[in-house]
């Protein structure tokens, strides 16, 4: 089973929204490179997994939904994050660990949640987030809001018995939830081509009756229209789809990671297809932006992370007194 | 006043509350026609039909996440776990998922859950059916933890839990479904973290919990024979526990004995005696608590050993006289 | 992918070992039956899973294994045992809790184990022996000891993350075990039909990589044949398959059991493709035994049970002072 | 002597018996060329090569039962389970099939694996990746845990896990692995069920674990400023629990702190001060034993309120202090 593929752009998305999706691809990718120099200078503490190089899946894949709909995340969730409507400000306040950050600094880079936007979190347990959406995908079914709950994670994860246990609870209740596998190639170190002896992860949709389908995960046109028709198909009641959206993380998997695991070359193969270019020279084809506008949007972007950081540093700390607060509700 | 079992107490708090309130639905493995693994939820899919008493495949992981998942999105799920042997494939979404969310988070979001199963050996199982491991959920930050002996607790106890705003770990003892007791019609709430004193006494403190609590009464029984006036205090709620009722009883008896049927080792028991002898009580100590708990092997599958894998009325008598000689 | 199915009988096999098969099963049958009306009479403590109607699966895929290979159970695990050599002495002997049986009595039906002829256990958890049999072959493959391992479980287990994990596992280390998913169309009450949305659970192979066959479960020829298609396959380094066995298990699922989820009809059609009298059938066909010659096989393992129960009920209980022995080694 | 980390002694102890014994091997996420989320086997795919190294999928459950498995049938397996807050998703194979198999069997089959993993939080890697969950494994009769201190024990204890016969949850601590000691060139065996006096003194005890230890240590440095005594135990094992040397230290300074980094509540304190209470030290116990753990919240991103989440140096000194007043 394959779902049709629609490389021209979707007839009901405005320009305007098109180049909010174009700003947001940049917000992604600059948000990541401050968090990487951050880290990289010891003025984050913890541990952190970015997304750069992976945009396009994110901001595709979240175009596509309403406000009232859901995603879940993973570890390397900042992306996902902000492609759901998440204020960067609050963001990089909670790696600060401020208590204006989302979590109160309580979290950090993998508990990030918005919950008022729709974003469930972040989750530090590699395959954790995707039974979590099928919850959700519940209730939206059984209170009948018709909201639509996206679920991301890794090609890794779907070797996590909670990948088989919650695919098949959405088939055999028919829930409202698309599944998104970002297929980076990598685990942490594995590589898929080791790790699954299958070409595509999205084929094993089949082992549980309802569609998969791949797609080029760093073009955000094809992530927004097969992410589009899998929603309207979960919205309209015809159950989950899997997307296998083949992309590639440009950094290497967390804090310190020499990537012995591949090469220099095939790195280079990969940027090669940035998904922010790639888009931008569809935007200008398409006569949607010009070159100048193109800049002008991607500076902004540019300034509104380094506000963030100010937004952040300014930020009071925790005090011990926050320590037993939020344990129960 | 009309009697319930122990059993039947679980299905009235469940459809009590199901009726009051359109969020609280059940799921897992066999609710549905076959009523569960031990027959609980039997009549209720016809009453609530097969949504909101939802049969779900044999996947423990996959249906407690979808629980959690349901609870953080606004629904109040009931997740039957078959057997509570069964945590060990469930432990990452109730340990590292439903009990940490709301902090993660920062105060965000909330999952209200009950996640009841039952536990306990003496039915011939074995040891992979007969656990008693809710020193594990105890120690775990988040959670809340309910061990009811009598119907009556069960009843109050299960509608607190379903109420309460945080994930819920409910242990029903399998060997208590069929035991009886008083429980009115109407629905009531026992606030968790009240400990009940199940019989006054003056001599010395038995702690006990779940099936234990019955074996204790019935210890205090025969001590009577002997004139030995013991007091027996059912915790039932583990987290949070009810503390002070604990330390007031032993500060007057000058003497505990903590039991329950899990084993000894890391037991739960370690928590409550360490606590008591950490409190003012220990001022007034006449000799040191005693701890009784299973031995240190798996549940095995022989009937005569199965027993004595785990502590019975005489044991209790034994540890008290201990207790009582030692001052 | 499929497997050939060759319904002619495998040539390799002699006539006594044909026999030996027809003797096998009755003593599965005969041995649950008696174990049933044990457990009504309350002669038995704890709880069974009767494996009635399944005998040709069990029976058919250990026909093909060798002394040193291995196999994995379940908690419907009575044939499998018998299947792969076990003695039925200490098979009741067990179910009675003595110490003349195979775990002296600390084991009971869901734990049944004969680690000598190697079956390496039942197993209480669904799903919960896939995993170990994935080991068992990590070591035929390791010690390089051209051992086969056999994997038993049922259509429930399936749906279980093990399941998953362990199926990616031996085909990304391209094991030597064969998963044998006896499907009785039925967990403890929850009908396959509900609980997995594909029409064969075989299919779910395609999702590691390897074959997946479908056979019918009740016809312990055909269960030879693919098992040891399947067999060979792992034995000369060709990996794992997956053989859906179709099945039906006539009785409730373990000892109290209204059978509410199910119709008298349904299990009347099934009762009709009884495994035994089909092949027994083929046998006669094929003038390989006489209708004499088969009531005498049948009254010997009958007579066999009834010697069973009686060095059952010789042995001994275990003592207080076996209690805190085998905890470890 | 030579030095050698924490996390080069665990290297070597697996290096070392895996030259000595062709069935010892490796399994685990990202352990080849990676070298592991912590580094702990870098090189080793190197001397080994990929068969005995072996990287696996994200599979805990899996990849724990593949061991056990593999144990079953001959092979002596380590397990490297990147972070321990993962046994929850591991935990049937090692609670339900590990410990379980031999005793289910009636002695029959053995599985000889050890299960090396992570644990303890000042890493900030929030909630879900910085627990101490060693209480669990310790309540499962049919496992052995360890917790080593020092690079000197982890080499001795290692060895000892993997020359055991039973499966051995070994518990290394993340902050320990780049701390130094002394550690002999040849391969050398600490007995499991051996606790080591790290430092020797007459007022009070102190029963410390993993980090605590060194914790301890500093305290006992500081408190003898104040010409308080005090004397420092590592048990090294949980399981099996060398009983003896610590209620023959209570008995002699009458007074003990229990310190790990665990969750108080429901830790294994409760069982190591409930075990002094019930011994004969009870007898020569001048105040009641303490017990320090940490917090009753999971592990908080922001640094300050990581380190408030468990016990520190001050804690310690204070509790000693607090035991020395009650006198
Ligand atoms: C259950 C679990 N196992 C292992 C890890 C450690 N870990 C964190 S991320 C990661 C790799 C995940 O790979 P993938 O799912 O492909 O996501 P990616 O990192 O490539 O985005 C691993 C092994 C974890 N956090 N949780
Ligand atoms: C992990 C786990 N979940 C649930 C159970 C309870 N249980 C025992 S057998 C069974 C049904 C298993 O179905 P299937 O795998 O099809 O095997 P069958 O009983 O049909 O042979 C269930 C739910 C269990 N023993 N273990
Ligand atoms: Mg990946
Ligand atoms: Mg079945």
């Amino acid at each position: 089973m394959e779902l049709t593929k629609d490389l021209t752009l979707l007839p009901d998305i405005s320009k305007d929204k098109l180049k909010d999706i174009y700003k947001e691809m940049w917000l992604i990718r600059y948000f990541d490179e401050k968090v990487d120099e951050f880290f990289a200078k010891g003025l984050i503490h913890g541990t952190t997994h970015l997304a750069v190089g992976q945009e396009a899946s994110a901001s595709g894949a979240c175009a596509v939904l309403e406000d009232r709909d859901k995603i879940t995340s993973t570890h390397r969730g900042h992306g996902h994050c902000i492609a759901k409507g998440a204020d960067v400000n609050k963001m990089m306040a909670e790696l600060f660990g401020r208590t204006t950050g989302y979590c109160k600094g309580k979290g950090g880079s993998m508990h990030i949640a918005d919950v008022e936007k729709g974003n469930l979190g972040a989750n530090g347990i590699v395959g954790g987030g995707i039974p979590l959406a099928v919850g959700s995908a519940l209730t939206s079914h059984m209170k009948k809001l018709n909201y639509v709950t996206l679920c991301f994670f890794g090609d890794g994860a779907s070797n996590e018995g909670s990948f088989h246990e919650a695919l098949n609870l959405a088939a055999v209740w028919n829930l409202p939830v698309v599944f998104i596998c970002e297929n980076n190639q990598y685990g942490m170190s594995g590589s898929v081509k080791e790790m699954v002896k299958v070409p595509d992860i999205a084929a094993r949709a089949d082992a549980y009756g309802f569609p998969g389908v791949v797609a080029d995960g760093n073009d955000v046109i094809e992530m927004m229209n097969v992410s589009h028709e899998a929603v309207e198909r979960a919205r309209n009641g015809e159950g989950p789809t899997l997307i296998e959206a083949k992309t590639y993380r440009w950094k290497g998997h967390s804090k310190s990671d020499a990537k012995k695991y591949r090469t220099r070359e095939e790195e280079k193969e990969w940027r090669a297809k940035d998904s922010i270019n790639r888009y931008k020279e569809v935007l200008i084809d398409a006569t949607i932006i010009t070159e100048d506008e193109a800049e002008t949007i991607r500076k902004q972007a540019k300034q509104a992370i380094e506000d963030a950081v100010e937004f952040a540093k300014a930020g009071p700390m925790p005090t011990k007194e926050d320590l037993l607060t939020d344990v129960y509700a | 006043m009309r009697e319930l079992t122990y059993l039947e107490a679980v299905r009235e708090a469940m459809s009590q509350e199901m009726r009051e309130n359109d969020d609280v639905f059940i799921l897992g493995e066999d609710i549905g026609v076959y009523g569960g693994a031990f027959g609980v939820t039997r009549g209720m899919i016809e009453e609530f039909g097969p949504e909101r008493v939802r049969n779900t495949p044999i996947s423990e992981s996959g249906i407690a996440g979808a629980a959690v998942g349901s609870a953080l999105t606004g629904m109040r799920p009931i997740l039957e776990l078959q057997f509570s042997d069964f945590i060990t494939i469930a432990l990452d979404q109730i340990v590292n998922q439903a009990a940490k969310l709301r902090y993660m988070y920062g105060g965000k979001g909330k999952v209200p859950m009950v996640l009841r199963t039952p536990s306990g050996s003496g039915t011939g199982a074995a040891a992979q059916h007969s656990q008693s491991l809710e020193a594990w959920v105890a120690h775990i930050p988040g959670l809340k933890v309910v061990q009811p002996s009598t119907a009556y607790d069960v009843k109050g106890l299960l509608k607190a839990a379903i109420d309460d705003d945080n994930p819920v770990i409910f242990y029903e003892h399998k060997l208590l479904y069929k035991t009886k007791s008083e429980v009115p019609v109407e629905s009531y709430s026992i606030p968790l973290g009240q400990a009940d004193i199940k019989r006054e006494g003056t001599d010395v403190t038995i702690v006990a919990t779940a099936i234990m609590v019955h074996r204790a009464l019935e210890a205090a029984e025969e001590l009577e024979k002997d004139g030995i006036s013991a007091e027996v205090i059912d915790p039932r709620t583990l987290v949070p526990l009810d503390e002070e009722t604990i330390v007031k009883s032993v500060s007057k008896t000058g003497r505990a004995v903590v039991v329950h049927e899990a084993v000894k080792r890391g037991g739960y028991g370690g928590e409550i005696a360490s606590m008591i002898a950490e409190s003012e009580a220990f001022d007034y100590m006449d000799a040191p608590i005693r701890r009784l708990g299973g031995v240190a092997a798996p549940i095995p599958y022989n009937p005569e050993l199965e027993k004595s894998a785990v502590p019975q009325v005489p044991d209790i008598i034994q540890a008290v006289k201990d207790t009582l000689n030692r001052a």
